[in-house]
């Protein structure tokens, strides 16, 4: 019995001596941190991608709760996401949208002319480095920098042409950064489907034509037709996202339909029409058994 | 001050107590027996050390075997020594005079499988019962033919020499104190 | 406009173009098929010195390993989905090298197990050729060695049953080590010894390594740093211990050290690149084949001594990074 | 054997480098041609390192040779002129060789005032005196350069006028001519400096006199013997010392160059300025003596048009603007087996992907590579020789600098000092490989620079 | 001099031949986990090798002077020689690494932030961390269940054995990283990434590093064999006191 | 995080396949390596951890609402290291032979990151029956990996399962597997092979799906 009692009297002087010295040590080593950080990576989803142009979650965090960038930046968590930032922070959200890449070329393999033999490292960066792979030197080169770059397996070259598919796409904008020709940009989409001019080419029509069959050719007939909502300038129109409204589309409508290359096309989620045609397709049978998982990124990794 | 951190702490403080507590009483009921397995570990083999001997008393590090009737039938030695990979444990028993060598058990090794680990097996430790003290043992790679002989493991000359070694220096280091009225 | 376009089509001669990256100009000289070729090459006096010592004992051995090595390539290489990869020569070379570092006592099956390990987990996890951070020869005999220690072993070499007369005698090394008995020079020289298939004859890897320096193939770096380091290492211990049975040139000649500075520690793919880095490779496999030679409980420490160099390749590399001519790129002033 | 051999035993030579088969026999010998002038030239409006010119004529305006028809205000900038006669066509755009998208201006040709005859007596012949220098200042000659449009014709095109000025900051001791044309094939400064040393010898001087420097160096390599024989024989009586260096490639890089030459070493990131030397083609030498004694811009220069792939390989003095398809058929067109056919050397040239794209100011050769040129082109796995390592001139390892940028993982390339790469080609060429180094480490410096 | 040797030897074995991640298994989680840059696992050796210390010395403290059979502070408590607390063994050692974990990390916030900055992440992992607590293990074995006291372990034998045990783990983490890093870069199969390739390159290393095997026996040999010979020149019988236990040695 | 977690009987599950501590998770690598040269110890000590796993469990998930989170930590390594004593003890005192062969590893539970991960993760947050079960689906998920690398490397290196020899009598042991190389090389091996599988699995999931 004694033993017994002395094993629990050894346990709690330790413990009492433990207990004490770290509480010491709590209060005499304690280090300001301002709490909202923690609350603030907590509410992040903690991809890690860098979408929001932070090096990592833990460093938008830091930046959020220093007001350097607004809570709504990071597009994996999205609104709801957003939502919890700017409770922790007590800040209002303003409204914003989802951004979305998109990719301003049109040109599928057969539309590009001057296409040459390529030899030499198969990805858009280093290819680009190289003059005369094919005619267009904006256009796609469609070698699918941006497919590796995307985690989430949102985008595809389809016959030479990068196309993003937007059921599985994110936001975070991977493929934007990585293109070396720029032509992939971020568009808040307004609206399930958005207008948007799929060419880069800023050369004058004559040039365009020589390199590309689809390519715009500044004719600015969508300026002319769309009420001033299209501007062209350096040979291609450009529309004010700001001003879009998604309810009153009928001049952006005239405008798509009176473009002679057809490069104003509504891109973005399928619409109940195109889901409508897809409705007779076979309905996948095999329901896998989906448990939610008790795995979350806690830190007990060893 | 000092209360603060305490009272934040008491959840720990009464595991601590409770579960030191609990952990004595397991060890308490418990003892007995793992003490027994350990005894009976080493003690279980005195028979087959010493010739006769069927129990043993340990005192000054040595176990001194017994038989049935009490006569003093022989030593037992606890040996450690380093082996080829690590640390080899083994039993040394002799006579009560310390003149011969009755037999030989290793208690732990880790030797390499299939190969140095066969010290172990019976048949190579037999080598060693019956052999003198007088003089040290040699490992053989052949036929062992001299007195003093005895022939390797195959393939593993060194953790051969290591019992060998082991078995020399403890039995001469005992008869030394043995003679100097140790025991 | 469309002047230029006729321009064009006029001169737009019949063959067809292609654009590329330069330099245009490649050399013809070497490729990485020639240097496997340049390897096999040099194995020929290896291997003709292992057939006059070891006899049949050499074939069995030479043609299991290689056999397995191609048919490990090819099974793994399917198995990953990779194109058909048996012309680059690489595995016959590991299929061979793993063949001579082996007893030609040692069963069959210790053979087709090196070498399966040798490509499979020395080569084919890694990604394949050119991605292997070990030696994938090494790896396969380290595999069996500790695998079938009775089969590989230091005792294994020893058959005293043979007909061939070498191989009833213990290897030099084995001697030196458990008996204290020197082995004359000359045996190790020429190769009349008990040992692995292509280590024994001294003449031979020296002939076929100095074949490899010479055609660069082999980096002479490496060879010279571990004979430097043994040549050194060894002297301060026969200054030190004049009982020391070997002297500098027995520890040069004698054991896998010559095989395994021209062979094997010249793998350019996990050895380094540069050739400081080469340097202190080489010195670091010398010095720990003494090391092991001297402490561990196994006679000869080259296989070790190139696999744990092998590890620390990335950090020499890291560490050797040249300065470039003209000095350090300057920051940036922003 | 020349008085400048005896005077250097043992000409000096750099630390790597290779020895790629040279081929110049294929155009060595072959006279500078005039190529008759073409229908239409067009005439990039960016032809140097710096920002483009604007336009200074309108379309359907009238122009002879030497017309100033763009311009910019920038102080690295230089002024390109009309290179035929005829009228101004709308502006267009053209994408060279090196990938650049630029404007571009097309000339229709009217008349031409001047023979062929008459051109190439303007640019190679006739007396090019180096007496009596003095009459001109520092200023005088920059000015002059400047209006004649000069820019380095090695390739990279930085405007002479900024590289030969007085800079009170950084003084000049040496001026070095680079007459070395290390690239294989290229014979357009080894003709240049049979056909018109004198002119060479005075542009050195004015050179020289323009930025202060006491010590006129010309390098030539040592498989040019005729070149360092009509070199030595113009420079007689004056300054002017010839250096031969060992032919090895890259020889003709300023810093390996200066190296050989001098002994000195250019910083990385530096200019040949920070140690006082000032390099200067054996073109641009002799475009310098032509815009200071003649008032001449640069409207032609010498291109090599030579390889397998060509019929009958030449050197031609062509109007800047003609298509290189146009160069082509007057060097009797393409061979059936035709390849590649490279702006410049094989070594550091670019492939055209049209044969429409315009020689410009830069444009040292056409070298056209046949399918047996390019037998080995599969790309087959590292095996980390350290090749490329034995062969990099400047002491970098290649290998890991292309295969962290084929990663993407620039802070590795970055430290491997891969912005200190000149892209030379030894590497690429080097790799029994054949991994396309090169292009992976030009990718790697325009990210790791961002 | 052959205290000295003693120590050679363990700090040998701990630190390469039977190094604690290639041999024993422990501290794999972290060197799985933090082996992809080799900045930082070296951060993470030093800080391994940093708490293994501290640990090490307070759990020998504890088991020496309280918890063994014994131990000096209890006999005084008790008045009775026999008493055991060996039993409180493992949850004091977890009590002292857990504790001396957070004490450390909360002192280098405070007082190092830049070390903070490089290591401290790391900091909160090392309370999991296997090896720790093996080298508590270890010191365990050698304090409280040897019977004789000569063959007792000192502190100094303990804190060598921690520390080059952490040595040997941060060798083994940065050579593991330095090849990771390698491997970033290869076409290694994707069902083997990470974790798989990880481990079959440690089983690499793991067979390169048997090459140690009996290193520490020759070394003995070396060292012990100028020892006896210095010895039995001086005191011809010197080895009797010595060989009170029959530890043979070799 | 305002969603349910799975219930029970999914944890339960989730335990022995999709979430496997050692093949999904990578967690508790020292003993998966160290005693599986034997199916007896991998046995042993998959019966321990399960011991310890779901006492931990229970007693933490019951005292859930008490902790504070800068103790939490200090609280179950405690409670876990108690555990841990108590099956170090009965193993000592019913199986000698095998604590001794099981060395140190017995001790080195206690920072066995599957207990802690589960302490922190489930059982500090759910009720006890959930606790107790996720627990039990875990320790049999341990066991089934401990068993099937102890397979592999029992049969391989010793010829045996269990003891029971089942190789041919002429099988040359392959010693490389019971020691510590082996263990480092199979479970790769392994972790790849249960990579492909659920590889595999998925494929043909979206493939059917898609058809």
């Amino acid at each position: 019995m004694s033993i017994i009692l002395l094993a629990g009297a050894i346990m709690l002087v330790l413990a009492i001596l433990m207990a004490w010295v770290l509480g010491w040590a709590n209060k005499t080593f304690h280090v300001e941190v301002d709490p909202r950080v923690e609350a603030v990576n907590a509410a992040l989803p903690g991809a890690n991608c860098g979408g929001c142009g932070y090096v990592g979650c833990a460093e938008y965090a830091e930046a959020v709760v220093a007001g350097a960038c607004p809570p709504d930046k990071c597009t994996v968590g999205g609104e709801s996401c957003a939502k919890e930032l700017a409770g922790i922070l007590g800040v209002s959200l303003e409204q914003s949208w989802p951004f979305r890449p998109v990719i301003h070329c049109g040109a599928h393999y057969s539309d590009r002319l001057g296409r040459t033999d390529y030899k030499g490292e198969q990805s858009c960066t280093t290819a680009n480095l190289v003059a005369g792979v094919q005619g267009c030197t904006y256009g796609c080169l469609g070698f699918g920098d941006c497919v590796s770059a995307c985690d989430f397996d949102a985008i595809h070259i389809v016959d030479g042409l990068a196309t993003v598919d937007y059921e599985k796409c994110v936001g975070c904008g991977a493929c934007a950064r990585i293109c070396p020709r720029n032509i992939i940009t971020m568009v808040p989409f307004k609206s399930r489907q958005m207008v948007v001019v799929t060419c880069s080419n800023n050369d004058m029509g004559k040039d365009v034509k020589a390199v590309c069959k689809v390519g715009c050719i500044g004719c600015k007939a969508c300026e002319r037709n769309s009420g001033g909502f299209f501007r062209v300038d350096k040979n291609l129109p450009v529309l004010d996202y700001d001003k879009y409204d998604p309810d009153n589309l009928d001049s952006i409508r005239l405008a798509v339909d009176k473009c002679p290359m057809k490069r104003l096309l509504f891109i973005g989620w399928p619409t109940e029409k195109d889901l409508e045609a897809t409705k007779d397709m076979e309905a996948p049978d095999l329901v896998e058994a989906d448990f939610k998982t008790t795995v979350d990124q806690t830190d007990w990794q060893g | 001050m000092k209360d603060n951190y305490l009272k934040q702490a008491w959840l720990v403080l009464l595991l601590a107590l409770c579960f030191g507590g609990v952990l004595a009483g397991v060890e308490h009921s418990l003892k007995g027996r793992i003490d027994e397995n350990k005894k009976a570990d080493t003690l279980g083999q005195i028979p087959n050390l010493v010739p006769g001997a069927v129990s043993a008393s340990f005192s000054n590090g040595v176990y001194r075997a017994v038989t049935q009737n009490g006569d003093h039938a022989g030593w037992v030695l606890l040996v450690t020594g380093q082996g080829f990979a690590d640390k080899v444990e083994l039993l040394l028993g002799l006579n009560a005079d310390a003149s011969q060598i009755t037999g030989v058990y290793i208690l732990d090794q880790k030797e390499t499988p299939g190969l140095g680990n066969k010290i172990v097996e019976d048949e190579w430790r037999a080598q060693f019962a019956g052999k003198s003290t007088q003089q040290p043992l040699e490992i053989v790679k052949r036929k062992a033919e001299k007195d003093n002989e005895i022939e390797a493991v195959t393939g593993a000359t060194i953790s051969s020499e290591t019992v060998k070694d082991m078995v020399n220096r403890a039995a001469a280091d005992f008869r030394r104190q043995l003679a100097s009225g140790g025991f | 406009m469309s002047e230029e376009q006729q321009n064009q089509t006029e001169v737009a001669p019949a063959p067809s173009l292609e654009v590329a990256p330069g330099p245009h100009l490649h050399t013809t000289k070497l490729s990485t098929r020639r240097m496997m070729a340049d390897v096999l090459i040099a194995l020929v006096p290896l291997v003709v010195a292992a057939l006059a010592v070891f006899r049949m004992g050499a074939v069995m051995q030479i043609v299991v390993c290689t056999a397995a090595a191609l048919v490990a390539e090819y099974l793994f290489t399917a198995m990953r989905g990779k194109p058909f990869s048996l012309g680059d020569g690489s595995a016959a070379v590991t299929g061979l090298i793993l063949a001579l570092s082996l007893p030609g006592t040692a069963p069959w099956y210790v053979g087709a197990i090196g070498s399966f390990s040798a490509i499979g987990l020395g080569k084919v996890v890694f990604g394949g050729l050119g991605q292997n951070v070990f030696n994938p020869a090494m790896v396969g005999r380290a595999f069996v060695m500790i695998a079938f220690p009775a089969a590989v072993g230091a005792s294994a070499y020893v058959d005293t049953s043979s007909v061939v007369e070498a191989v009833t005698r213990a290897t030099p090394l084995t001697a030196l080590k458990q008996e204290g008995l020197p082995t004359s020079l000359a045996d190790l020289f020429i190769g009349s010894t008990n040992g692995s298939l292509g280590e024994t004859s001294a003449l031979a890897c020296l002939i076929g390594g100095l074949y490899l320096c010479i055609r660069r193939t082999a980096s002479w770096e490496i060879p010279a740093g571990v004979i430097a380091a043994v040549a050194v290492i060894a002297g301060l211990i026969n200054l030190t211990d004049m009982q020391a049975h070997w002297t500098v040139a027995h520890h040069i000649l004698g054991g896998a050290l010559l095989f395994g500075a021209f062979f094997i520690a010249t793998d350019p793919v996990s050895s380094p690149l540069t050739p400081k880095g080469k340097w202190i490779f080489g010195a670091g496999v010398g010095a720990l084949v003494m090391l092991l030679r001297k402490l561990s409980g196994y006679p000869e420490g080259v296989m070790f001594a190139v696999l744990i160099m092998n590890a620390l390749v990335p950090l020499i590399n890291r560490w050797t990074i040249p300065v470039p001519v003209g000095g350090p790129v300057p920051e940036p002033k922003s | 054997m020349s008085t400048a051999l005896q005077e250097r035993p043992g000409a000096k030579t750099f630390a790597r480098g290779i020895h790629p088969a040279e081929n110049k026999e294929l155009a060595e010998h072959q006279t500078i041609e005039v190529v008759p002038s073409p229908a239409e030239v067009l005439i990039p409006l960016l032809q140097h390192v710096g920002p483009p010119c604007t336009l200074a004529v309108k379309t359907r305006d009238e122009v002879s040779v030497g017309t100033k028809i763009a311009a910019s205000e920038a102080f690295i900038s230089a002024p390109i002129h009309a290179t035929i006669d005829g009228i101004v066509g709308r502006p267009t755009v053209a994408t060279l060789p090196n990938g650049r998208h630029v404007e571009a201006v097309p000339i229709k040709a009217g008349t031409q005032k001047n023979t062929p005859e008459e051109i190439k007596r303007d640019f190679l012949g006739g007396e090019w005196s180096t007496a009596n220098l003095e009459r001109f200042t520092s200023e005088q000659i920059v000015a002059a350069v400047r209006e004649a449009g000069i820019v380095g014709q090695g390739g990279a095109g930085f405007p002479t006028s900024v590289k030969i000025a007085l800079n009170p900051k950084k003084p000049v001791d040496t001026v070095l001519v680079n007459g070395c044309e290390c690239e294989p094939y290229l014979t357009a400064d080894h003709r240049l400096m049979l056909e018109s040393p004198s002119s060479i010898i005075t542009g050195a001087l004015l050179t020289a006199r323009a930025s202060g420097a006491d010590r006129v160096l010309i390098a030539i390599e040592d498989n040019k013997p005729d070149a360092v024989a009509a070199m030595e024989k113009a420079a007689t009586g004056t300054p002017v010392k010839i250096v031969v260096l060992k032919t090895k490639y890259p020889m003709g890089g300023e810093k390996q160059t200066i190296l050989s030459s001098t002994g000195r070493v250019v910083p990385t990131g530096g200019l040949p300025l920070d140690v006082g030397v000032v390099v200067v083609n054996v073109a641009s030498a002799s475009a310098i003596a032509r815009a200071v004694l003649r008032n001449k811009p640069l409207t032609h220069r010498i291109v090599t048009v030579t390889g397998a792939g060509i019929r009958s390989p030449k050197n031609l003095l062509a109007p800047i603007g003609i298509s290189y398809g146009e160069l082509i058929e007057f060097c009797g067109g393409l061979t059936p087996d035709a390849k590649r056919i490279v702006a410049g050397g094989p070594m550091m040239g670019f492939t055209l992907g049209s044969l429409a794209t315009p020689v410009t100011k830069g444009t040292s050769g056409i070298t056209v590579m046949t399918s047996a040129d390019l037998a080995k082109s599969e790309e087959t796995a590292c095996v980390r020789c350290g090749r490329c390592v034995d062969v990099c001139p400047l002491n970098l390892v290649p290998t890991k600098m292309a295969l962290a940028a084929r990663h993407h993982d620039w802070d590795l390339a970055k430290r491997y000092h891969i912005l200190a790469c000149m892209e030379c080609g030894c590497c690429g060429y080097a790799c029994p490989a054949n991994i396309p180094l090169v292009q992976l480490i030009r990718m790697g410096k325009a990210k790791a620079r961002e | 001099m052959e205290y000295l040797s003693t120590l050679i030897l363990i700090a040998l074995s701990a630190a390469l031949i039977n190094n604690f991640v290639l041999h024993y298994f422990v501290g794999i989680c972290p060197f799985i986990g933090v082996s992809r840059r080799v900045d930082m696992a070296f951060g993470m050796g030093c800080a391994v090798t940093f708490v293994i210390s501290i640990a090490a010395l307070l759990s020998w403290l504890l088991t020496y002077y309280v918890l063994r059979e014994g131990a000096p502070l209890t006999v005084v408590l008790t008045r009775d020689p026999t008493v055991d607390l060996s039993i409180l063994n493992y949850i004091v050692y977890i009590f002292v690494i857990a504790s001396s974990v957070q004490f450390v990390e909360m002192y280098v916030r405070k007082y190092f932030k830049p070390l903070y900055k490089a290591f401290g992440v790391f900091l909160p992992l090392i309370t999991t961390n296997c090896a720790i607590l093996f080298a508590c293990l270890e010191i365990m074995k050698h304090v409280s269940g040897v019977s004789d006291p000569a063959q007792m372990w000192g502190v100094l034998e303990s804190l060598v054995m921690a520390a080059s045990g952490g040595i040997g783990f941060t060798i083994a983490i940065v050579i593991m990283a330095g090849i990771r890093e390698e491997l970033d870069h290869c076409d290694v199969p994707k069902v083997l990434r990470g974790a798989g390739i990880t481990l079959i390159t440690a089983g690499i290393l793991a067979l390169a590093f048997m090459g140690f095997t009996g290193v520490d026996r020759g070394l003995q040999k070396v060292l012990q064999g100028r020892d006896k010979a210095a010895e039995s020149a001086e005191a011809p019988d010197a080895s009797a006191q010595t060989s009170r236990n029959w530890e043979t040695g070799i | 995080m305002t969603e349910k977690g799975p219930t029970p009987l999914e944890r339960f599950i989730n335990g022995i396949l999709p979430e496997n501590p050692v093949y999904r998770q990578v967690l508790g690598m020292c003993p998966t390596l160290a005693v599986t040269n034997g199916m007896k110890a991998a046995m042993t000590m998959a019966a321990a951890v399960a011991f310890v796993l779901v006492c931990a469990n229970i007693l933490t998930s019951l005292i859930r609402n008490l902790l504070k989170p800068h103790l939490r930590i200090l609280v179950f390594t405690l409670t876990i290291a108690t555990f841990v004593t108590v099956a170090d003890r009965i193993i000592a005192a019913y199986m000698y032979d095998m604590s001794k062969q099981l060395g140190p590893y017995i001790p080195l539970i206690i920072v066995n990151c599957i207990i802690i991960c589960r302490c922190e993760v489930c059982a500090s947050k759910q009720n006890v029956l959930t606790a107790a079960t996720d627990a039990l689906g875990q320790s049999l998920g341990f066991a089934l990996a401990l068993a099937s690398i102890a397979s592999v490397r029992e049969i391989l290196g010793s010829g045996s399962w269990f003891g029971i020899e089942v190789m041919p009598a002429g099988w040359p042991d392959w010693v490389v597997m019971v020691l510590p190389p082996g263990a480092f090389l199979t479970l790769g091996l392994l972790l790849g092979a249960a990579n492909w599988i659920g590889e595999l699995a998925a494929r043909r999931r979206t493939t059917q799906g898609v058809a």
